[in-house]
């Protein structure tokens, strides 16, 4: 038991260093595809550790796979938003370079 | 002692303040709609309060206000839709904010 | 357990909060849109540890709920005109 | 338990709708207005409101938004006009819109005790029906007029957006909701993620009748789904003469009506049911005004026709 | 929590009746291809004053309120509609005045042959109806919440009718209404919220058994009031409804200024007399007069200033209902009983009846004189008595109750509430009553002076009227008159199932 709490908070741990160092990144990185690049990493590795974290937790199959499918969710989305930003940001570029 | 419902009653009555402050002051719609939208939050909140300090009987929210929540914010969001497709059709027709000219230069036969 | 649970929930909410600097400073839409999908991933996390922690599975379905709509704002965002500044001549304090 | 989190939260949401009134773009109002949303969606959970957080979740960060960012991008874009108020007009409203926070802040901080509830009514009441959800059970049974009034508004509410069809295109289909530029991320999120979200929301409404969840917070997620299959450019929007679509539109508060008739004959009167019977007359309810809203909140964002029909 | 007691009575199925009959039209008209919808209407709209009679007639004959506890729920955790004498005399009111509006509209919002369905009848009978169910629930109605969901009915009934012909002033017409309107159900629910908050109940019978003073109670019970002063546009929040009202087709124009206004002004009718705690608060009573006064007065004299006919009316609605807020000062200072024997409460209710005849038939005639002249400007109406002469008459004989001239219902309403006035000293009411009917004079003369007036040469009629839509227009003129007959003296059956503290 004290093993499985253990790994919860090692890897919960982990998840919101993953998660600061987005939200550093997206503070403090000079330009928008950079910042987007670093709140990827928080969305994939943050939430995943997370989710990991809390997985040996979870009080029944259910809850576990509906954990499973919010990681597997938050992953499309993430790799999806960031495209359409990079595009829209390569789009706003395109059309007023000053910007 | 402050408890937990009686912060996020503070933060209903702030989204009630803020939300009229920007719907009377804002000039155009879309941003009234928009401010309309946090002052219904505000409401909103100020219901989930009361059912938070009404959890009893086994129930940690009194379920009648969580309720007339779900109620509200679908009436809330059909206002909205309905706004945004009146300023849109506004904006076909060449108008573009509220500010009306006078009702009485409008002239042609009505109905 | 618990305790660590919610603690986590709380940095959680005090990090991804950080992020509304983001949103605020912009300057481009495309970074207030990150701001906001960075708390829609860390409000579905803060969910997710909530609902371990309380016991209340059913907030894990908040959390499927968000990751389920959390691309939709940014998938929103690509219908508007790129490029083209939409100020509304409001120029609130 | 301390405070503290909560108060970040509430600081953190009323900051940003701080910035939502005050910001110059109009967009940039609407993400802060979604960002809101999300926030307010903890703010539920908070208030121990699980069902009310997954309807805030399924409409803020979904329905509202879209709407609104649709209604950005087509709104033509104006030249800045410094329509600053007049001074004395904003400090006026700001001290009106203060005293008002004041007053219902002090409200609020006096709880009266003991709290005013009606929780265990409900409570005593839930056995004769078998479910297990008591928001389903107040919006279903005790206060099922409310709900089926409200359903009889998004009806109205989708006649008036109708209305607003110019003559010509009366009949015909809504403006698309294409991407400004077609993208292979967007076309696979849009094949990928429906079925997945069509079985959250048929759980969701599913799993309604006796755990958080039911017909909007399901009805709201399918409506998702149908918007995003149109935002990828996989389907247009249906024209609005077609019968199926109309036929949908109804379905939902005819099954309620006629449960509500039925009650004349098999139970009490109307809107009641035979406790025997409850449980599987009001899931069948359910399902059906959920397949209605999905439809009602789909045709809402698109809009009025903008085509004249084929 | 003290159980309210409410028991369903034996009439009281009609009570659901008269709430979904509409809905059930409304839903057919939708589904079942819109060629019908007229007749689907005309189906519907006997079958509702049928149903409104038979509630009135068994409120007469038991004496009693007609109640129904939906589902069996017993407020304040489930719903309950009832029907007293007052909400009984509004819902056959309402039922009249719909009948009469769907036969005037009977022709001008059918299907062109040609199409297999067009948008301007499809629309107008479904809000129509949908318009109906959201009055009688507002009457009908005893949960705060439930009037909530009522209101918005009305708002998303009414909103659309305004901008039906989608020129541009309308479409800005309806917007700046339905901002309104919102401000105003947010008002109302905050309102909820806090009594929810304070005492567990949105029933209506519950909260008075319940409510005392305390800011809670206050402060609800304002927002309300101003929310609702909001949708029934007092002054000074009025600015929404001259366009509104004017821009919508003339029979949508006149349901929205006979009924639709008066939903609100009911509302708070109740709210104060049937939740606030009593005795009511002085100071509020007053402040509701003199914004009555204002209304009354500025009102009627930009009315008087109007160059189109429409806008006239509908600022002279704007100022009629400024007579319903006189109200409540007249009826708390008075020394009846209960408020419902006192004459002020008697002429107020008898104001809202007869205006709402009164005003729906002048509409209706604006309506037609502008079909048949191609336009509605005052100074040009030259000749309408000779193209709708019938329609003129009905102008003037409405006029006649908006002046408070006898013989008429408006004449006997402003009678009681001046009796009203001077018996509790209320010498300003007695001066904007007064006032008011002169200027009220003033504009109704102004347009049957130019009406009646020679044609001017070359006049010719654009359009052909048919006769019976003219003497649909004259009949709701005529029976604004006849009210004027009733005997000056509280009516019983306004107080029938009337209950509340002494």
């Amino acid at each position: 038991m004290i093993l499985v709490d253990m790994f919860t908070m090692a890897a919960v741990g982990a998840g919101m260093f993953f998660f600061l160092a987005g939200t550093v990144g997206l503070l403090r990185f000079p330009d928008t595809l950079s910042r987007l690049h670093a709140l990827t990493k928080a969305d994939n590795l943050g939430f995943g550790f997370i989710v990991l974290g809390l997985l040996p937790q979870s009080p029944d199959v259910l809850s576990g796979l509906k954990l499973v499918v919010v990681w597997l969710l938050v992953q499309l989305a993430a790799a999806t938003a960031g495209q359409l930003i990079a595009q829209f940001v390569g789009l706003e570029r395109r059309r007023d370079p000053a910007a | 002692m402050i408890g937990t419902a009686t912060v996020y009653g503070l933060c209903a009555s702030g989204l009630v303040a803020i939300g009229l402050y920007g719907l009377v002051l804002h000039p155009t719609p879309l941003r009234k709609v928009i401010a309309f939208n946090l002052l219904g939050s505000g409401t909103f909140v100020l219901f989930g309060v009361a059912a938070r300090r009404g959890g009893a009987a086994g129930f940690l929210a009194d379920p009648v206000p969580q309720a007339m929540v779900i109620t509200g914010i679908v009436v809330a969001f059909a206002s909205t839709a309905l706004a945004v497709a009146l300023l849109l059709r506004l904006q076909e027709t060449g108008a573009s904010s509220i500010e009306t000219t006078p009702p009485e230069q409008q002239d042609n036969g009505a109905s | 357990m618990i305790d660590f649970l919610y603690g986590a929930a709380a940095l959680l909410l005090l990090l991804t909060g950080l992020g509304l600097a983001r949103m605020m400073w912009g300057p481009a839409p495309a970074d207030r849109m990150m701001a906001a999908q960075l708390l829609g991933t860390g409000g579905g996390a803060i969910a997710l540890l909530i609902a371990t922690a309380s016991g209340i599975t059913a907030i894990i379905d908040i959390a499927l709920v968000l990751a389920l709509l959390a691309a939709f704002a940014a998938v929103a965002l690509t219908l508007g005109e790129p490029g083209t500044k939409q100020p509304d001549g409001q120029a609130n304090p | 338990m301390t405070l503290l989190p909560d108060l970040a939260l509430v600081l953190l949401i009323l900051t940003a709708a701080v910035w939502t009134v005050a910001v110059r773009d109009r967009r940039d109002a609407v993400i802060g207005f979604i960002v809101v949303g999300l926030l307010l969606s903890l703010a539920w959970v908070r208030l121990n409101a699980v069902d009310v957080a997954l309807t805030e979740a399924a409409i803020g960060g979904g329905a509202t938004g879209l709407l609104l960012l649709r209604a950005c991008a087509r709104l033509v874009p104006r030249p800045a006009e410094s329509v600053l108020p007049h001074p004395a007009m904003w400090i006026l409203t700001g001290l009106l819109c203060s005293v008002i926070a004041a007053g219902l802040a002090a409200i609020v901080v006096m709880p009266v005790e003991p709290p005013a509830t009606l929780a265990p009514e409900a409570a005593a009441n839930m056995g004769e029906l078998g479910l297990g959800n008591p928001v389903t059970v107040v919006l279903l049974a005790y206060r099922a007029l409310d709900t089926l009034l409200e359903k009889v508004v998004l009806v109205l509410a989708l006649i008036g957006v109708w209305t607003l069809t110019p003559e010509q295109f009366w009949g015909g289909a809504p403006a698309s909701l294409r991407a400004q530029q077609s993208s292979g991320a967007l076309r696979l999120l849009a094949q990928v993620l429906p079925p997945v979200g069509v079985v959250i929301g048929v759980y969701l409404v599913w799993n309604g009748a006796d755990h958080p969840g039911g017909t909007f917070q399901g009805g709201t997620v399918l409506a998702a789904m149908w918007l995003l299959v149109m935002m990828a450019d996989l389907r247009e929007p249906p024209e609005i003469r077609l019968h199926t679509l109309r036929l949908l539109v109804i379905l939902g508060p005819v099954v309620f009506l006629v449960a509500g008739f039925a009650g004349f004959w098999i139970a009490n009167g109307f809107l009641s049911y035979p406790p025997a019977f409850a449980k599987p007359i009001i899931v069948i309810v359910e399902a059906a005004l959920a397949l209605s809203i999905a439809v009602i909140l789909g045709m809402l964002v698109a809009g009025p026709a903008a085509r004249a029909p084929r | 929590m003290m159980p309210a007691g409410y028991a369903t009575s034996e009439g009281g199925a009609l009570l659901v009746i008269a709430v979904m009959l509409p809905i059930v039209g409304m839903i057919a008209i939708f589904a079942l291809g819109l060629r019908r919808a007229e007749r689907i209407a005309f189906i519907i709209l006997p079958g509702g004053l049928f149903i409104a009679l038979a509630i009135a007639a068994e409120v007469a004959r038991t004496g009693a309120a007609v109640t129904y506890v939906l589902g069996g729920w017993q407020p304040p955790l489930g719903i309950a509609l009832q029907a007293d004498g007052l909400s009984a005399t509004l819902m056959v009111l309402t039922a009249l005045i719909l009948c009469a509006v769907g036969l005037f509209a009977r022709g001008t919002f059918s299907t062109p042959p040609d199409m297999s369905e067009a948008r301007r009848p499809m629309v107008f009978w479904t809000l129509m109806l949908g318009l109906w169910s959201a009055l009688n629930t507002v009457f009908l109605g005893q949960d705060l919440f439930n009037l909530f969901v009522a209101l918005e009915l009305l708002t998303f009934s009414a909103v659309p009718l305004v901008c039906l012909d989608g020129r541009r002033e309308t479409v800005q017409a309806a917007l700046r209404y339905l901002l309104f309107a919102l401000i105003g159900s947010v008002f109302y629910l905050l309102g909820a919220a806090l009594l929810y908050g304070a005492y567990g109940t949105l029933d209506m019978a519950g909260l008075r058994l319940q409510a005392h003073y305390n800011p809670a109670t206050s402060v609800a019970l304002g927002l309300m009031i101003v929310g609702l002063m909001a949708k029934a546009a007092l002054f000074p929040l009025h600015l929404w409804l001259p366009p509104a009202h004017a821009g919508a087709p003339a029979a949508a124009s006149a349901v929205l200024s006979a009924l639709v206004v008066k939903a609100p002004f009911f509302l708070i009718l109740r709210l104060w007399f049937d939740v606030a705690p009593q005795p009511g608060n002085q100071l509020a009573a007053q402040m509701l007069a003199w914004l009555g006064i204002f209304s009354i007065v500025f009102c009627s004299i930009i009315a008087l200033r109007q160059v189109r006919l429409k806008l006239m009316i509908a600022y002279s609605t704007v100022a009629q209902i400024g007579y319903l807020f006189l109200v409540f000062p007249l009826v708390m200072a008075s020394d009846a009983p209960s408020a419902w024997q006192s004459i002020g409460w008697t002429g107020g209710v008898l104001q809202l009846v007869s205006h709402a005849l009164a005003k729906a038939s002048m509409f209706l005639a604006a309506g037609l004189i502008a079909e048949a002249l191609g336009h509605d400007r005052i100074d040009n109406l030259n000749g309408a008595v000779t193209a709708v002469p019938i329609s003129v008459a009905a102008f003037g004989l409405a006029g006649l109750s908006l002046m408070g001239l006898p013989p008429s219902g408006g004449f006997v309403a402003k009678l009681m509430l001046l009796t009203a006035a001077t018996e509790t000293a209320n010498w300003w009411i007695v001066a904007a009553i007064l006032v008011g009917g002169i200027l009220a004079a003033s504009y109704v003369f102004r347009v049957l002076g130019r009406a009646m007036a020679a044609p001017k040469i070359g006049f010719k009629t654009l359009a052909h009227i048919p006769l019976y839509r003219e003497l649909v227009v004259l009949g709701l003129a005529i029976s604004a008159v006849v009210l004027g007959f009733v005997p000056l003296q509280p009516f019983a059956f306004l107080g029938i199932g009337r209950v509340g503290l002494p």
